[in-house]
């Protein structure tokens, strides 16, 4: 039956069940055995996924499940990018006392489990059923800071706007199954090769809403709309999480649908990614300038960086993908490490929310400024920065299938946007700090941080093992 | 014999330069006594290396030696050389340099004795008897520009030399900006010749002279010009830069600001005449375009009459001499502009000698008064000083071209040869060198008289100082009114009237312009040249000059008066400078910065910095404002855009 | 017999009204939900008609699950709605543009 | 020494040494962070030597060859190599990089350590450009080079720095993004990122002249070329002395750099068809540029639009080839001009970025920038107004000085090309002059008026005085004897001019 290739979903669950019940029944001071068995969690998960890496290809459970390189990687990548979210989250939850509670790690446990169902499925069902159990905890968690005011706003907004890309993305679905009567993606796909030009028009009708319900979730122009506002009213700490791993699981996603189930479809999603690849870095990058909130500044980053990661997608080659998802797991990275510095940097009754929170930042600790510098950086794509040489695979990809012009408009939007980077810059360096208050010191954030930022530099330095393995993942 | 030459040139030129560099950078170390002690004894090694090689080259006639040291540059099809040619002309030339630069240095050391700066001043002047060194030493056209800039260079710091004053600070300004407007043409002229000789060495320029006949470029549209007539007009504004021929003549009355010995040594007897030099130099050249003859004579003559008559108004003893130097680099211009190469060269010489005599001694009489200029201030002087009067009308007896003295010689010969020349505007050329010789006695002896004659008009307090200036002032003034006396007369006969003559080879005449061939039968030895000067018109002019001169300053003061009120336009016309200083400072410098001031504000702040640079930014930023109201924070509107995104997606697609 | 297209037709109205009530309804939080029941309900009618004209249970399976999501969806969605009416008082959608821009 | 190795060195020595001294940490350890500095850049700068002495100037060949793979799946590789157009830049790159770092032990008394750690990394990054055989190794230096030199104006500039830095940034960034394009559409022609494969394509003339606007963009903003240089003033003024030196002597002259090595051997066609219209901005850029420089009231701003006029030389030095080549069909004519160019950046090099260490240092006694503050700097700094003399006569092109001989072989070359090229050309002799020595008078000469603190400076001692010393070294060095530098070129000049005439069509 191979069972052993669920094991890290199987693991995951078993445990979050066991921390939910070691929660409910063990009093413990500042949630230290929680927080400990998550992390443990995550990172045993993290091994079985990596030992289950270069299998080969398993397709079971009536289709609904496959493990593949895809899956084991992108599984690797989510416990490991929960872990880093939760080391920042243990602090940050404790000194707002009504988070505190055991409840934060174990939705986002659960919430891992959705993506890595999401990452390795293979049939519609269970995407969908991943997407939910993926989301429906997030929006809890947004609203964990009950309050706040603006936490409540963005969880709904988010809950709804949410729901309607599910029903969307549920209605194409319908669609497709209606005109080919299954759910398993190979046998889609192998049904509309056979079958082509029948009911073509509900074909590309479905197509059209499961792009958009794919999309939404990676927060892709015209469905960004929520991006901004549950980045800036969520709590820091979830905002790390909601940036960062779910865009993992909803790049697999994409891909499934779209490369695996509807590459026969390829000339029809072309062009619809193309659309939202211009906005998403045209919005993005434009409105990021105006704004004075980071977080809000940081939202607008991340979408226009999914535009760029949409234009490996929309290559529809393999050389695209691996690029793509080279893009999706550094642009994790720097979003990681942008929203982790401003957990680091806020404390108790001090939220470091705007970009005027970081001025002088370089007077009062070099070495954060540092780091932050290193993340805007390779968020603006300079070399010797990971940011650079993901914007260079999914350029190259881009050009190799002819569309230069796609490329050059590509690299204006990234001109405008470097404008907002320098001036993250400008502020932590070239301006006088308002405050001298000290920054607080906490070692395993400042460790994960500077692992984190330095690995933006080291990936940048020797890029090839990543993008190497990016590559082999589509082999 | 090459190698003794090559040896010696290189004595010549590094020893005034090693003197100046030990002066400038070790100033502080060596002292003032071992400033000018260094920098004099450099110079005189260089003075008597040029005896040595004025004996092998002129006098025993081996030679001409050509030689490269080095190679300066190679690049592809070409090869500049740092070299020395040292013919008659280049070997009498470093004569000439050497022996006024050796005289000024020493009484320099009288007339700056109390200058804080005196180690620096030294140090200048070698540098300077280095720079003309190599400018008349080159053997190549790169070699010549080095150190015509160099002159240019360091003439430009000592006219600076008091930079404190802002007067000289603005001349040394002025001037150094004049001469590199000539430079330019010089540069352009420069590379025509690399254009058309793909070389740059004037052996092999002079030996392929013919390629520029057959050789024609259209500056303008469909108008097509001798190749040879551009590069000599193009090479002859450089000589009009440096030897100040109208309309460059500006910065000469200016570089008076500088000490007077830097006048009498830059700015009177070597660096103006280096484009009288260079000009003759380029005789093969410039014998080739009758228009660049032309051009060189007209300028030269119109330079000689019109600068000599602004010379007359002059109160201050050096502008007067200043302008009279323009007035001399005029005749020398128009000398060689008539293919007289070897009279321009002889009155280089003579005036090199006379002219820094009469500048060293006009240097006497401002000390004596404390350094005031101002010839109204002055008079009566010959009680005080007797050395300086006599050696000071020696120099103006000469300048006046009164026989026998050098001036007569060679002045006579360039008015005579302008008179037979038949190049066009010859005529005009003439009718200016002759009134020229009137004009140069009348302001000559109006300075003479009103300083040394007359009533003393000396302040009091410097009156009681009054007195004849040390020897080592006196001494160089002695010197060079010996030769100030003898030089036409010697030189006469053997470098005009002889073939090949002491300059030899190096002078280059074609048979059709050749005035002095046609002179030569009219000259019977150089004291009949002398003795028959009663029946020529440019000698009774000068005499009358100088009667003038004494009617309006001694005898009749009033007259004068009288006259600058009559004729009270011509006299506006005249302070003004016939308005070259108005019209440079308001047409071409304030245009010059009004020009760039439209182009900084207008265009390149306004339209591409403003509009096109900060524009963008401003647009994006504000497109960034503007789209920012899409994110109203309305739930409603969220789903609404992406109903619309939906509808515009299956519109697209399945429409 | 009722054709498929019928089935497909009203899923399509389901779908539109309950998109429409997402859009035009700017006053209360509960009716959106409401509107998202409906879209759902919308997305169930295609599965059941596709099943039954496929004859493939696979579509009846998967309604089961949304059925289910929908149930969960609901209940965290009237949780969010009960905190922002302890914040602000009120769960009118036009108050909600705390965030914005 | 390791011949092998040694490009590598001399890229990563400052560059490990840069972090070395940025973990020094505060400006309590400034004299630990201060030593290291200047021993890695005397390191480096001898490290040219074993450079200069082994390299093989007859042969146009790449030497001191380094080939590692880098980024397999793009086919990306560590490739480094000189010939006679790198050397004399990687000898400038460490030379300037050493007066720099020497100018700032006294100077710079503020975050000493970021200070000196943004200049080794930044010479470290600038050498990468001029040895980089890989056309995306290029680019990262190229690229990376702008992050120390954006937190040098920032951190250590004058009062306009945020504007003026970032203004810089964005602009050269918008070049170089396009090149990056340029790139990477050739390495899908020639399935490789090495820049000698890209010599061989035999391109469409369309695609030759986007590929060539593409490479413009990049290299005419660095140069920078009219009218793309308005934003070389800003970030002159701006910046501290040494980033300002770094910029005139060595940023700009990767622009020149470029336009060698990319644009003409690549597309050649494209050049040949464009060369009017880089001769035309050449010219602009003299003329036009030197007009505003006479209009500046501040120093830095002044030498900034000098340098502008300057590299205008070195533009139209590369792009005459192809006219003197189209009148004389003797391509060993068209060397004068472009070796010209190449001496002419070098030169540059020393006479304006000792010009701007001077303002530096007068900036650094009375903190002020605007000539009109001064007056007299002469009677008080004397050593300092003789050093500054020199530097303004190089770039006013006084023969003897090393500004001369590059305007002197591009003059003589542009005459070839046409008579009026030649006369715009040359009329920098005046316009140069203009500038350079008026603003010279204000500064230097006329009356030290009492009051305005310049009675009270200080002439310059020890590091300042070295510093000087090196430069007018160099100054008179290639001015009087420029053949030392002009040998190193004649093969690689040989070799590019080979390619960059050749018809492709």
């Amino acid at each position: 039956m191979g069972f052993y290739q669920l094991l890290p979903e199987l693991f995951v669950l078993t445990m979050a069940c066991v921390i939910l019940l070691v929660d409910l029944y063990y009093p413990q001071k500042k949630l230290l055995l929680t927080y400990s068995l998550t992390q443990m969690t995550l990172v045993i998960s993290a091994f079985i996924s990596f030992w289950l890496l270069n299998t080969p290809v398993f397709i079971g459970f009536t289709g609904n499940f496959v493990r593949d390189n895809l899956s084991s990687f992108l599984e690797i990548l989510i416990a490991l990018v929960t872990f880093i979210t939760f080391v920042f989250s243990r602090d940050y939850i404790l000194s707002r006392g009504n988070m505190a509670r055991g409840e934060y790690y174990i939705l986002g446990l659960f919430s891992v489990l959705g993506m890595m169902v999401l990452v390795s499925a293979h049939s519609l069902l269970t995407i969908y059923l991943g997407l939910e159990l993926m989301s429906l905890p997030l929006y809890a968690m947004v609203a964990m800071k009950r309050e706040d005011r603006n936490a409540s706003e963005a969880a709904i907004k988010y809950f709804v706007m949410g729901a309607l890309a599910s029903g969307m993305l549920l209605y194409g679905v319908s669609l497709i199954y209606g005109v080919t009567g299954a759910l398993d993606l190979h046998v889609i796909a192998q049904s509309i090769l056979i079958s082509a030009n029948q009911s073509y028009t509900v074909l590309v009708l479905g197509l059209i809403f499961i792009v958009i319900g794919s999309l939404f979730k990676l927060g892709g122009a015209p469905f960004h709309m929520w991006v901004p506002d549950v980045y800036q009213g969520a709590p820091t700490s979830v905002t790390i999480f909601v940036s960062a791993a779910p865009k993992l699981a909803a790049f697999a996603m994409t891909l499934r649908l779209l490369a695996e189930m509807l590459p026969a479809l390829y000339t029809q999603w072309q062009p619809l990614l193309i659309v939202v690849a211009i906005l998403s870095m045209g919005i993005g990058n434009l409105l990021a300038i105006a704004q004075s909130s980071i977080k809000r500044m940081l939202a607008y980053s991340g979408i226009s960086h999914i535009g760029y990661m949409t234009l490996g997608i929309l290559t529809g080659t393999l050389a695209g993908y691996s690029a793509a998802l080279f893009y999706i797991v550094a642009y994790v990275f720097m979003t990681l490490a942008g929203f982790s510095m401003l957990v680091l940097l806020s404390r108790q009754g001090f939220e470091c929310e705007n970009l005027e929170d970081l001025r002088g930042l370089n007077n009062r600790s070099p070495w954060l400024a540092f780091m932050m510098l290193l993340v805007m950086f390779s968020m603006a794509g300079l070399p010797p920065l990971v940011g650079f040489f993901a914007k260079l695979a999914v350029f190259e990809a881009v050009i190799a299938v002819h569309l230069v012009w796609l490329a050059v408009l590509a690299i204006v939007f990234a001109i405008i946007g470097l404008y907002y980077y320098l001036r993250v810059v400008k502020i932590m360096y070239f301006d006088a700090p308002t405050s001298h208050e000290l920054i607080s010191w906490q070692l395993d954030m400042r460790l994960v941080i500077s692992f984190n930022s330095l690995a933006l530099l080291l990936f940048g330095i020797f890029p090839s093992a990543l993008l190497t393995l990016c590559h082999n993942v589509f082999l | 014999m090459i190698e003794v030459i090559k040896n010696l040139c290189l004595g010549i030129v590094l020893a005034p330069l090693a003197a100046a560099l030990i002066a400038g950078l070790l100033g502080k170390v060596i002292g003032r006594k071992g400033a000018h002690s260094i920098t004099i004894l450099g110079v005189l090694i260089a003075f008597i290396l040029s005896l040595f090689i004025f004996n092998y080259t002129v006098l025993d006639n081996f030679g001409p030696f050509n030689f490269n040291l080095y190679t300066w540059v190679h690049s592809g099809s070409y090869k500049f050389h740092v070299g020395f040619l040292v013919d008659n002309l280049s070997a009498t030339m470093i004569l000439l340099v050497t022996f006024v630069s050796l005289l000024v240095h020493v009484y320099s050391i009288g007339y700056m004795a109390d200058d804080p700066d005196y180690q620096r001043f030294f140090a200048y002047m070698s540098a300077f008897t280095f720079a003309m060194l190599m400018l008349v030493l080159a053997n190549n056209f790169a070699t010549l520009f080095f150190g015509w800039e160099g002159v240019g260079l360091i003439s430009y710091l000592l006219i600076g030399f008091w930079f404190t004053k802002p007067t000289a600070a603005f001349g040394s300004l002025k001037a150094f900006i004049a001469n590199r407007v000539g430079d330019m043409g010089m540069i352009l002229g420069i590379a025509a010749i690399l254009t058309y000789f793909n070389s740059l060495s004037y052996k092999v320029v002079f030996a392929h002279k013919a390629i520029l006949l057959n050789q024609t470029i259209m500056l303008i549209p469909g108008l097509h010009w001798q190749a040879a007539t551009v590069t000599c007009i193009l090479l002859f504004i450089g000589a009009m830069g440096k030897s100040a021929q109208m309309p460059l003549h500006v910065w000469l009355p200016e570089s008076m600001e500088g000490p007077t010995p830097i006048s009498a040594m830059i700015h009177a007897a070597t660096m103006v005449t280096a484009g009288v030099y260079m000009v003759a130099r380029f005789s093969p050249l410039f014998e080739m375009s009758q228009v660049a003859l032309s051009v060189v004579l007209v300028i030269g003559a119109t330079t000689c009459l019109f600068c000599g008559l602004l010379g007359i108004f002059q109160n201050d003893i050096k502008r007067v001499i200043a302008y009279s130097t323009l007035s001399q680099l005029g005749y020398m211009m128009a000398g060689v502009g008539a293919s007289a190469f070897s009279a321009g060269m002889f009155h280089l010489f003579t005036h090199g000698c006379f002219k820094a005599l009469l500048f060293l001694a006009a240097g006497s009489v401002i000390v004596a008064n404390h350094h005031n200029q101002d010839m109204r201030k002055m008079g009566g002087l010959y009680r005080y000083m007797p050395i300086t009067y006599v050696t000071f009308l020696i120099g103006a007896l000469a300048l006046s071209a009164i026989p026998p003295f050098a001036g007569f010689y060679s002045k006579d010969t360039i008015i005579d040869a302008v008179k037979v020349s038949t190049i066009p505007g010859a005529t005009y050329a003439y009718a200016c060198v002759l009134l020229g010789a009137l004009v140069t006695a009348l302001y000559t002896f109006r300075a003479f008289f009103l300083t040394f004659h007359g009533e003393n008009n000396v302040p009091a307090e410097i009156k009681a100082h009054l007195r004849e200036s040390p020897w080592v002032m006196t001494v160089p003034l002695i010197l060079l009114a010996i030769p100030s006396v003898l030089l036409g007369f010697v030189l006469i006969k053997p470098m005009i009237y002889t073939v090949p003559g002491l300059l030899g080879g190096s002078l280059t005449v074609v048979p059709q312009f050749n005035v002095i061939a046609m002179m030569m039968p009219d000259f019977h030895g150089a004291l009949a040249m002398a003795l028959h000067a009663g029946m020529t018109l440019p000698f009774w002019l000068a005499v009358a000059g100088i009667v003038l001169a004494w009617y309006f300053t001694l005898k009749n003061p009033g007259v004068a008066v009288v006259l600058k009120q009559r004729f009270a336009f011509v006299y506006w016309i005249m302070i003004n400078k016939y308005g070259f200083d108005d019209f440079n400072q308001i047409v071409l410098v304030r245009g010059t910065r009004r020009i760039g001031a439209i182009l900084l504000n207008w265009f390149d702040m306004s339209f591409i910095d403003g509009f096109l640079v900060n524009g963008s930014g401003r647009l994006i930023g504000w497109a960034s404002k503007i789209m920012r109201h899409l994110q109203t924070g309305y739930l409603y509107h969220y789903a609404f855009a992406m109903i619309i995104g939906l509808f515009v997606f299956v519109g697209w697609r399945l429409l | 017999m009722i054709a498929l297209s019928n089935y497909l037709i009203l899923s399509a109205v389901l779908f539109a009204i309950s998109i429409a009530g997402l859009v035009l309804n700017r006053k209360n939080l509960i009716s959106i939900l409401m509107c998202i029941e409906l879209l759902l309900l919308a997305v169930n009618t295609n599965f059941i008609a596709f099943a039954d004209y496929l004859n493939n249970n696979l579509g009846e399976v998967f309604v089961f699950f949304v059925l289910t999501v929908a149930a969960a969806e609901a209940a965290i969605g009237l949780a969010i709605v009960i905190t922002i009416y302890r914040n602000s008082h009120t769960i009118t959608t036009e108050d909600l543009d705390n965030l914005k821009g | 020494m390791f011949p092998h190795i040694l490009l590598s060195l001399l890229i990563w020595i400052p560059v490990l040494a840069g972090i070395l001294v940025l973990m020094t940490g505060g400006d309590e350890n400034a004299t630990i962070a201060r030593g290291i500095a200047l021993t890695a850049a005397i390191i480096s700068f001898l490290l040219c030597l074993p450079l200069y002495l082994l390299f093989n100037a007859n042969s146009y060949a790449m030497q001191f060859n380094e080939f590692l793979p880098w980024i397999s799946v793009f086919n990306i590789n560590y490739a480094l190599g000189v010939d006679g157009i790198s050397v004399p830049m990687i000898i400038l790159t460490n030379f300037t990089s050493l007066i720099v770092i020497i100018a700032a032990l006294e100077a710079i008394k503020y975050k000493v350590a970021q200070y000196l750690s943004a200049f080794l990394i930044m010479q470290g990054m600038m050498v990468g450009v001029f040895v980089a055989t890989d056309s995306l190794l290029f680019y990262v230096f190229w690229e990376a080079m702008l992050i120390p030199m954006y937190i040098c104006i920032g951190v250590w500039g004058g009062k306009n720095r945020s504007y003026a830095s970032i203004k810089f940034f964005i602009y050269t960034f918008i070049g170089s993004a396009l090149m990056l394009i340029a790139l990477l559409y050739l390495r899908l022609q020639a399935n490789s990122f090495l820049i000698s494969s890209f010599y061989t394509l035999d391109l469409p003339l369309t695609v030759q002249i986007l590929i060539f606007l593409a490479f413009f963009a990049a290299f005419a903003v660095k140069v920078p070329m009219w009218p793309f240089h308005t934003w070389l003033p800003d970030a002159h003024t701006e910046a501290p002395a040494g980033g300002s030196v770094i910029l005139a002597a060595l940023m700009l002259k990767m622009g020149v750099y470029g336009f060698i090595r990319f644009s003409m051997p690549i597309t050649p066609d494209a050049s040949l068809i464009l060369s009017w219209l880089m001769i035309t901005l050449g010219l602009i850029a003299i003329v036009y540029v030197a007009y505003i420089a006479i209009v500046q009231t501040d120093m830095k701003r002044l030498i900034a639009y000098s340098s502008i006029s300057h590299m205008g030389f070195a533009i139209l030095g590369c792009f005459l080839v192809y006219s003197i080549l189209r009148i004389t069909g003797n391509y060993h004519d068209a060397y004068l001009s472009i070796e010209g160019a190449v001496v002419q950046m070098i030169s540059h090099a020393f006479g304006s970025g000792a010009m701007f260490i001077g303002v530096g240092i007068l900036y650094d006694q009375l903190g002020s920038r605007l000539i009109k503050d001064y007056s007299g700097v002469a009677k008080t700094m004397p050593v300092f107004a003789a050093f500054f003399m020199l530097f303004a006569m190089s770039n006013v092109g006084l023969p003897g000085t090393s500004g001369f001989v590059g305007e002197f072989m591009i003059i003589l070359s542009a005459y070839q090309a046409h008579f009026w090229v030649a006369f715009l050309a040359a009329s920098t002799l005046i316009l140069g002059a203009a500038y350079t020595l008026w603003m010279y008078k204000r500064v230097f000469f006329c009356p030290v008026v009492a009051g305005s603190g310049v009675e009270k400076l200080k002439d310059i001692r020890s590091s300042n005085l070295v510093v000087f010393i090196l430069l007018a070294i160099g100054v008179i060095w290639i001015g009087v004897y420029p053949e030392w530098l002009l040998h190193l070129l004649h093969a690689s000049v040989d070799h590019l001019l080979h390619i960059s005439i050749q018809q492709r069509l």
